[in-house]
């Protein structure tokens, strides 16, 4: 049976089609999500797309927090379900302390799209184990708010513990904070990203296929941790 | 419905000004000023109800503020039988101004009709919100141009936003999801102050909208040029897909259904000229109610699209119609008037962003993101539910009522906390508004400007010069690379976009298991147009269709958006005839058929009009998208070939 | 240091889609009894030297704020957030 | 209408590139002497009864400022510029 891949869609969710697409691509199995419903529905792990929610009104990602749906996830993933947050989603793992620091404007002011060469920085986590080490790749840039942000310290201990995942690379699109593209909490179940892997899974309308790679390695990752015994299962974990 | 001030106004639009006019005489005001809170306000005797209009026949009405002639203002009295409350004026006003009637466009736009060729792919045309076009056995598009032009100047982000937010409901109203948007797009000198001012404010505009929408902009024009200093261009395309099953339509049909306002509260938006009702005394509370900017808000209008959609595919719809420039005035006139049936609508039921708000202003109101649909009764719970579930508001506020058992139409009778203000055949408002056959003359100095040729210009004689004048125009504002603009736009959301800036046509998939797509281009060239309307309306609708041709598709209809001055200059009108006759008679030849478009007045400053410019957008069917034609060169050593003379 | 501040607010009649967003949301986190929730700009100005209001209102009115959607106030603040 | 009012700034070590922007473009207004500029949110909160201090500071502590990059301040105001 292969594998159940949520992709939740709040209010303003725009890419969450985009990002089922990418799991249908990857070969897992594409399971919508409601904002509303804080019901997981089994699901061995979890989108969050990007887009506007909540019209990103007050800050990015501020109000989706709130979410049913947000409550139910906050928990699996401490306990270890895999979670990837794309732009939105990015913000919203940072709003809800899922993820350290936080995503402002761009310090040019602009929402910005462009096809950006980033660096993979960490292979250790659940969506980035299929790249090669400090892999180059080629995939879209958009936002308005990407810049990420946080304390010096906890910038070191991002850099110290191998948590910064990827980095942008010929060009900073937004100004963050040591080129900051994405991140991981300490387990490395929980990734957030800036950039848009699901809009680079099909050469017709991508830069490359290299959003792919993020797609496959959660289900790489699922493999590896259904061989686990029962209890390391991050699957099925549920408030 | 079109997503300009209702009443045509020259530039700069006396939207920010507040109504310059003098006081009209004698309109009774509501002694409470209107702006106590509702409880009291409510007091009967502040409307002019149509019981009142009928005693008071002599009270003198502000029709000529409101942009209406003596004659129009007869032919209402003659309509009503009695003078018109000051709600019917409004309506009237609106319903008959330029934008809404086509009063001096008429005449000519029916070309578009006679001239076009016979196309067994149309499915909706000119009359509906948008054309519809078949491009499968069980897929069809949709697809529009309109202006945002004046509102854009005034506040250009606003104003470009709900201009893509317009035009987007126009789309959704057909049945169809939006799924891109377009933008060709004119400014003054690139050089010029105020250009600094309206040009990132309108791209940042576009954007902003779009991308909250979740729709890829997939191509649009920059264009700089002085002629539009004091009057930009703002256009805006929406293109959407539908299952043939899915198109809906505007008529108000089945008696006793129910009226639903669904989506943004309504305010004081844009009232427009219609605010002299309310202004004859120039105080304090007066000076607050000046009509105010429309502001979009692109999540409510998401939120409209999902639940619109959804409401579709249950199949719960009868009409609907979106609420554009002239609001819920154009939106019941019309949706009645296409069903030929009466309509009973309790206006105090429409919720309200500020409770002081009076009739006229409720029905002027330009408040964005709002829908209009038709219920039948037994669905009207299922409509609310899905409303709900998107967190968007849907209120019933009237019924479908019987037509005349006489005539083939019904009356639209509006009342106001239990007294009628409105009671007037919905068609004279929707339909029958004046017609002009408007004077045309040559322009007295084309001649002069035709003979100043382009080969008295001084032409480079050496390398170096060659160089340098290449080194000019690929440097200069209308050629350089407009990646400034592009970037802030998304072009890869809903993972369809095929081909975008900077190719020569947008490209989408449409259905991702055929393949099939479409490809759609907007062009036009107002220097041109200037020089020659009947061949530069012809050379845009060349251009956009060879645009599309090399990116792969096959040209199968047009839209369009004619931007031009004011119709009562003689010289204006006649480059719009032109205009026309050139893209109607270009259509024969290419036999491609215009599906739908918009028209433009008053596009000047003074008395100085813009550049006449018809932007001409042709969508084409490509059967596989992945055999589209991306521009540049491939690969070393492909052979290059010129085509053509 | 004394500072100006300029508190830039969107006209009442403009519809303010950022504050709605943010009232609608405040039942779901369990808060009732909010009639309405406006968001504006607040701009803390410091000089060089002196406090001078009549720049300070220069600057809201060429740069800060937007006339035709906007209203501003400038008031001087002894101390404030950004400290 | 009494209402209570949030001030929400960016706190001082982080960047605010919309401030700064304000601020470079000073000079070319001819406007000279100013030191900084620094832009947050100020929201104004209506209460359906009586305003209620408490529950504006959960508001701005659970939703209106993210206490990661931003320091709020709650005031009660006598009317505003929303009035
Ligand atoms: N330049 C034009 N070419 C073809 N059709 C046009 C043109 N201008 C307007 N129309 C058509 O006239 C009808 C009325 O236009 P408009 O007022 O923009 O739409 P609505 O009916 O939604 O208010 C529409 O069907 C539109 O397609």
């Amino acid at each position: 049976m292969s594998a159940r891949v949520g992709v939740v869609t709040f209010p303003g969710s725009l890419d969450d089609g985009d990002a089922a697409r990418a799991v249908r691509l990857a070969g897992a199995e594409a399971v919508r999500l409601w904002h509303a419903d804080a019901d997981l529905h089994g699901v061995d792990a979890v989108v969050l797309p990007g887009g506007f929610s909540y019209g990103d009104y007050l800050r990015c990602g501020a109000i989706a927090r709130f979410a049913p749906v947000m409550q139910t996830l906050a928990d699996a993933a401490r306990g270890g379900l895999p979670v990837l947050g794309i732009c939105n989603g990015f913000q919203i793992l940072c709003e809800a302390h899922l993820l350290p620091g936080a995503l402002t404007r761009n310090q040019h002011l602009h929402f910005r799209n462009r096809d950006q060469m980033l660096r993979i920085e960490s292979t250790a986590t659940a969506f980035t184990n299929g790249f090669e080490p400090g892999q180059e790749i080629l995939i879209p840039v958009k936002n308005g708010e990407g810049c990420y942000v946080a304390d010096e310290r906890t910038l070191d201990e991002l850099e110290a513990t191998g948590r910064v995942v990827a980095r942008y690379l010929q060009g900073n699109p937004n100004g963050s904070q040591r080129d900051i593209a994405a991140i991981a909490n300490e387990a490395g179940n929980v990734v957030g990203i800036m950039p848009h892997p699901e809009h680079a899974v099909e050469a017709l309308t991508g830069p490359s296929l290299d959003g792919l790679g993020f797609f496959t390695s959660v289900l790489t990752h699922l493999a590896g941790t259904a061989a686990l015994p029962a209890g390391a299962n991050a699957s099925g974990v549920s408030a | 419905m079109t997503t300009e001030p209702a009443t045509p106004q020259p530039a700069p639009p006396v939207v920010v000004e507040g109504p310059a006019v003098d006081q009209p005489p004698a309109v009774e005001q509501p002694a409470a000023g209107g702006f106590a809170d509702v409880a009291i306000d409510a007091e009967p005797a502040d409307v002019d109800t149509v019981e009142r209009a009928a005693g008071t026949p002599e009270e003198s009405q502000p029709y000529a503020e409101l942009g209406l002639q003596d004659d129009e203002y007869e032919r209402i009295r003659e309509i009503l039988g009695r003078r018109p409350t000051q709600a019917e004026l409004a309506m009237y006003s609106i319903m008959w101004s330029e934008h809404c009637s086509y009063k001096s466009s008429k005449v000519h736009l029916r070309q578009f009709g006679e001239k076009a060729p016979k196309s067994d792919r149309m499915l909706a045309g000119i009359g509906e919100n948008a054309g519809v076009v078949r491009i499968t056995d069980e897929l069809a598009v949709t697809f529009k141009v309109e202006s945002h032009n004046h509102p854009s100047f005034v506040e250009p982000y606003q104003g470009a936003a709900t201009g893509v937010g317009g035009i987007v409901r126009d789309i959704l109203a057909m049945g169809a999801r939006p799924v891109a948007v377009m933008d060709p797009l004119r400014f003054g000198a690139a050089d010029h102050p105020d250009t600094a001012r309206v040009f990132p404010g309108v791209v940042a505009g576009i954007g902003g909208y779009g991308n909250c929408l979740g729709l890829p902009n997939i191509g649009g024009e920059v264009v700089f040029d002085p002629c539009y200093q004091g009057n930009p261009l703002v256009n805006a395309l929406s293109i959407g897909v539908l299952p043939v099953s899915r198109l809906q339509n505007k008529a108000a049909a089945g008696v006793g259904n129910v009226v639903i306002l669904m989506g943004a509260k309504t305010g004081r938006d844009g009232i427009g000229g219609v605010s002299v009702l309310a202004s004859a005394t120039f105080d304090e509370e007066s000076e607050q109610r000046r009509p105010s900017v429309q502001v979009g808000d692109p999540f409510i209008e998401k939120l409209l699209i999902e639940s619109c959609l959804e409401i579709y595919d249950a199949g719960l719809v009868t009409g609907i119609q979106d609420l554009g420039g002239a609001g819920l005035t154009c939106a019941l006139t019309e949706t009645a008037a296409a069903a030929g049936t009466g309509m009973r609508v309790e206006l105090e039921k429409v919720p309200l962003r500020e409770a002081s708000m009076e009739p006229h202003e409720i029905l002027a109101s330009e408040s964005q993101e709002r829908m209009l649909l038709i219920i039948e009764p037994a669905k009207l719970d299922a409509v609310l539910a899905i409303a709900d579930k998107w967190g968007v508001l849907a209120t019933a506020i009237g019924v479908v009522t019987e037509p005349d058992p006489d005539a083939k139409s019904g009356r639209l009778i509006i009342t106001w906390r239990g007294q009628i203000v409105v009671d007037a055949p919905p068609g004279s408002l929707a339909d029958d508004g004046p017609v002009y056959a408007r004077p045309m003359r040559e322009p007295s100095d084309l001649i002069l400007l035709q003979a100043d040729r382009a080969e008295t210009l001084p032409r480079p004689a050496t390398p170096g010069e060659l160089r340098q004048t290449l080194l000019t125009m690929i440097g200069s504002p209308n050629l350089c690379d407009k990646s400034w603009v592009t970037e802030q736009y998304d072009r890869y959301v809903l993972g369809n976009t095929v081909l975008a800036q900077p190719e020569d046509a947008g490209v989408i998939r449409i259905d991702e298991e055929s393949g099939v797509g479409v490809a759609i281009s907007l062009d036009g060239n107002g220097r041109y147009a200037r020089l020659d309307p009947y061949n530069g309306a012809k050379l845009a609708l060349a251009e956009s269709y060879r645009n599309v041709a090399v990116a792969g598709g096959t040209p199968i209809a047009v839209t369009n958006c004619l931007n031009f001055g004011s119709p009562e200059d003689p010289g204006v009108m006649w480059q719009f005839a032109e205009a026309v006759r050139g893209l109607a008679d270009g259509c024969q030849e290419l036999g491609i058929p215009v599906t739908g478009g918009n028209v433009s007045f008053y596009n000047q400053t003074g008395s100085v009009a813009i550049h006449p410019t018809p932007v001409v957008g042709v969508l084409g069917l490509v059967e596989d998208v992945n055999a589209r034609v991306p521009m540049g060169f491939g690969s070393d050593g492909d052979v290059i070939m010129l085509l053509g003379e | 240091m004394a500072r100006v501040v300029v508190d830039v607010m969107l006209k009442p009649e403009i519809l303010d889609p950022q504050g709605q967003a943010v009232a609608n949301a405040l039942p779901r986190l369990g808060i009732a009894g909010v009639a309405s929730v406006r968001i504006g700009r607040h701009v803390e100005i410091e000089f060089d030297g002196d406090v001078d209001l009549e720049k300070a209102r220069e600057i809201a009115d060429k740069l800060l704020a937007n006339p035709v959607i906007e209203d501003f106030e400038v008031s001087v603040q002894e101390a404030g957030l950004g400290t």
